[in-house]
């Protein structure tokens, strides 16, 4: 449809302060890191990491040093690579096709939470489509873990893959993941065990030694407020994945095409930004989350928290309440309307008009679902930007509880 | 959150979204008539008014109540807009794209909502008729194209309900370590 | 291998001037481009195109301006549509493969010239090792050129997909498009026809509405001094393609994952910028190759011109040149210490130690490759420029000359 | 332009390429041996003049050709300042890892570059050694392994050049229309 977004703007009206929840999506990213990125754009020219001139050679550096610092920040010395992408969703797609491709001749089962990220379960349903693998999906309780006796009875020695996520991105339910790790490679030691940690990173300390069953991590950079445009996949040693796209090869073995050195220059210095002062950053982004909360759950009577509710089982940043009787579509427009800015996981804002998968397998209803709301705070939100949440949600809120058809 | 589509709303859908009209229960409504889902409940519920002037039956006063989206919340004031002072025979022949267009468009994915509510107002002329006793010559026995997306609207959003309810609830598992995953 | 980037380039010196010609990688972006980038990077979080609120519809905005802006420039109303990934590799990866997999259960062949960029080849050989397509290589002559007569006889009732590049990315050949799609469709109307743009965008005007038998057509930003990181498929109405990775679903119904906003925003203002004086920027373009062209011949004996000879029948950025007696990727090094970075097609720069497919595929004789180097004009060059090349490398050339085990 | 792989050199590497040692033919050389690709002509060329003392036989001097990579002349010019003084056995004993290590290290894909180096070392050795008629006790009959890599790069080149032939050449068509492809 031809719609002037132009025009639509200026309907839109211009709020007194506008905070962004969105931070699922793309949040802030500061000076420093597009300070990092701007001089390759500025130069005559930007490398391509695998010519041998100056350029090609600056380039280079930026990937190894990368390389460099995450093998610092996730304890990951001598134990693997990892492969630059262009999202967390072709990191996941890396590791989970990827993954199938090398395994293809002997198939298996594939084992995933009820809860992953799409780019994890729709890659695992193609494997089973083109490569004869068949994918199991594992329950998850209601608050969205997964219990290692559960899954231990769903892995046996014809798993080839289990994937599960270190922390969910909309409910923000932290795994066990040594646990999970481990009972999978004591039922089947050569089962391969990925985690999607693009919602963990730089919010749960990630330690690869420790964490020695996990065989593949997943990283996103514009999660850590690094630029859109950049997704790791740490490869353990010995760990086969095939690229699943074809093409020319550089720095990259396992993506084809030129590294994106800008991006990646801006990536490294987000995680250097994100774990200089790791645990301020997060008790920042904490302390912005409790002070929402627990503010709505104050001003707003029939809320639901979806997710756990223990809050330190739960991802230091994320916050998801259903508020029933409206519909969260409507309440993302009525909010941004007000200069919030945050995203919902009712059916009316989706492609199929489903609710939320992850809503439903932790056994949300429909109507429970359907005024879901996301937020995701940051370590740049300040009080008065929650205060002014405080303010304008419950309005928000009480006029389309107004409009409803459903009354308490 | 689960897969994405733009919404390329109007800044007509935006304005009625913010200033809907006729909003709200009528308490001496003729006809109160609803469509979505039994599941999550009704998205959206018309409140009608008829009087009969000359023989013939005009709509005095609509209003609605929505639990839908920003556009099922335009589309329905616009409704209940388009109908005050029509006949009930106008009033029937309003379709779902008349909405749409006095929206200034909706995008493809939100055509259903405009599609509810033309759905509810058809009930609602039905239910009138039903109610006293009357079967005018230009309304249809059999259902029409919208009155039929409703009825499947309703059955699929039922279905996408229930089909999710087996997959649910195990017993939490305890120790989780959470700072050291 | 560990090493300091840092110390070699200590030690690679700093020279009087830098002329950058490995454009075929990731060229200059112009300030006027970054300044689009910027504002989504600066704001408090820039958005995503599906959600509903402020910055979700100026994320949309942009998706659907540079759509629209591709659209006038190719000439494509109502043709089809355009699809956004990350990469020119991408978008020929989603030509290819995902052809495939949208018709593989019928199989067929897949033909494609002998000098395909790889991002061409690999896919199409995927395609043959996973469903059972066979990759046919149709031959080119001496200077490059696919033959309308030659690829007839390569097509047949069984072909599936025809892929021909517009112009060639190493030796700048331009084919007849127009004449190469319809014998394909005079023999097969159901064969999709698909070239790689990738080289030819922004140099050789595509007017799609005349390319009626052109099925998909490939861009990539960084060839027109757009930001790396976004690649589009055209993609004309009717003809199928599947998802080659798989995920949640944005705008983009052929890529998974939220589109790279930012980057597809400084994507539309190169596009704007190259078509805003389009006939102006390929002179500049061309008398800064032609001046270099001929300055070489001049001054240094013993060059080979590879691809056209007729330079109206070569993109008019491209310059391959062959350096008898010497290796090409110790002449990058030597150019590079002097400020002038370009890439070669030597065995020895490759990480299967084999010369460039493209110039054994014209005939070129490995000694001939061997000293083969690619520079790439743009319209920021200046006369300086050429002249400072033009100094340093018959100097350069002599050098390693004089080292060589092969004199003349 | 074929697949790519990243080359970081060390600053010794660009230094040696820059200001290469001994470098050129020489005209009293003893023995003249190469590696390389007859295809593509030799890759590296040494030149080697013997001097007897005390009945041994050393390397008085040491020159090379080079029409390899920057890894590859620094390299061959690494190994002709190596070898010069030594005794021809100390000579036959320097490896490829000896060389790369005086660089400071070489990046795996040019290992081969060192290798096609030191294989034309030995093969200057040995055929200097046919010359004179001797059969030293340390000189193994035996290719070894440098020398049978040697060998094998060599064909690999000749395989890959000739390999490609059959592949080209068909006449050029005409009416190529450049500006409106
Ligand atoms: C858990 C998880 N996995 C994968 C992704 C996909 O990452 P990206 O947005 O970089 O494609 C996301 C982000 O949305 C995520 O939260
Ligand atoms: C003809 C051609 N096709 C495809 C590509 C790949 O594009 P990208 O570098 O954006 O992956 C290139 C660029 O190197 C090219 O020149
Ligand atoms: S009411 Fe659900 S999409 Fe409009
Ligand atoms: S001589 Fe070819 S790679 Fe070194």
């Amino acid at each position: 449809m031809r719609v002037s977004v132009e025009e639509l703007l200026r309907a839109h009206g211009r709020p007194p302060r506008e905070v962004y929840f969105d931070n699922e999506n793309s949040g802030y990213v500061p000076r420093e890191v597009v300070e990092e990125m701007i001089p390759y754009f500025n130069s005559i020219g930007y490398g391509h990491p695998s010519i041998t001139h100056k350029p090609g050679w600056e380039a280079y550096e930026v990937l190894y040093k990368t390389k460099d610092l995450l093998t610092k920040v996730l304890n990951a010395e001598g134990l693997g690579e990892f492969a630059f992408v262009h999202s967390g969703t072709e990191a996941n797609n890396l590791a989970v096709l990827g993954h199938a491709l090398a395994n293809k001749g002997r198939g298996g089962k594939i084992v995933v939470s009820a809860i992953e990220h799409l780019s994890v379960i729709y890659p695992a349903e193609e494997a089973e489509r083109l490569f004869g693998f068949r994918v199991v999906r594992v329950p998850v309780d209601s608050e969205g873990f997964v219990d290692p006796e559960v899954l231990k009875e769903f892995v046996d020695g014809s798993t080839s893959l289990v994937s599960i996520q270190m922390v969910n991105h909309e409910i923000g339910t932290v795994q066990n993941i040594f646990e999970l790790s481990k009972v999978v490679k004591e039922v089947n030691p050569r089962a391969v065990f990925h985690t999607d940690a693009a919602d963990a990173f730089g919010k749960i300390p990630i330690d690869l030694k420790k964490l020695e069953h996990v065989d593949m991590v997943t990283l996103s950079s514009h999660k850590i407020h690094g630029p859109r445009g950049v997704g790791v996949l740490f490869i353990r040693e010995g760990v086969r994945v095939e690229p699943v796209l074809k093409g020319q090869l550089s720095y990259e073995k396992l993506w084809p095409g030129v590294e994106n050195v800008p991006l990646i220059a801006g990536f490294r210095k987000a995680v250097e930004l994100a774990y200089r002062d790791f645990d301020l950053n997060v008790a920042k982004m904490r302390e912005a989350r409790d002070l929402l909360v627990r503010g709505i759950l104050e001003k707003v009577s029939d809320v639901l928290v979806n997710g756990p509710s223990d809050f330190s089982m739960r991802s230091p940043d994320n916050a998801n309440l259903s508020f029933l009787y409206v519909e969260g579509e409507a309440l993302t427009v009525e909010l941004s309307i007000n200069g919030v800015y945050v995203s919902s996981g009712s059916a009316c804002t989706s492609r199929i008009l489903e609710p939320s998968h992850v809503l439903l397998a932790i056994g949300r209803k429909h109507e429970e679902a359907h005024g879901s709301i996301l937020f995701k705070t940051s370590r740049y939100h300040t009080r008065e930007d929650i205060e002014y949440t405080l303010e304008v949600l419950p309005k928000a809120v009480d006029r389309l509880r107004g409009i409803s058809t459903i009354k308490k | 959150m689960s897969t994405r589509i733009p919404l390329p709303y109007t800044p007509r859908v935006l304005e009625l979204f913010r200033n809907p009209k006729n909003v709200g229960p009528m308490e001496d409504a003729d006809i109160v008539e609803s469509a979505g889902s039994p599941a999550c409940g009704d998205m959206i519920r018309l409140y009608i008014k008829v009087t009969t002037r000359d023989g013939e039956e005009l709509v005095e006063r609509a209003t609605f109540e929505s639990y839908g989206c920003a556009a099922n919340i335009a589309a329905a004031s616009i409704l209940t807009e388009l109908v005050v002072g029509k006949s009930m025979r106008e009033a029937w022949s309003i379709s779902w794209k008349n909405v749409a267009d006095e929206l200034g468009g909706l995008p493809p994915i939100k055509y259903h909502c405009s599609i509810l509510a033309v759905g509810a107002l058809k009930r609602a002329i039905r239910s009138y008729y039903k109610k006293v006793g009357k079967q005018p010559d230009w309304l249809p026995e059999e259902l029409t194209q919208e009155e039929r997306q409703t009825l499947e609207e309703e059955k699929m959003l039922e279905k996408l309900y229930s089909g999710y309810t087996i997959k649910v609830s195990l017993p939490r598992g305890g120790g989780n370590e959470v700072t050291r995953p």
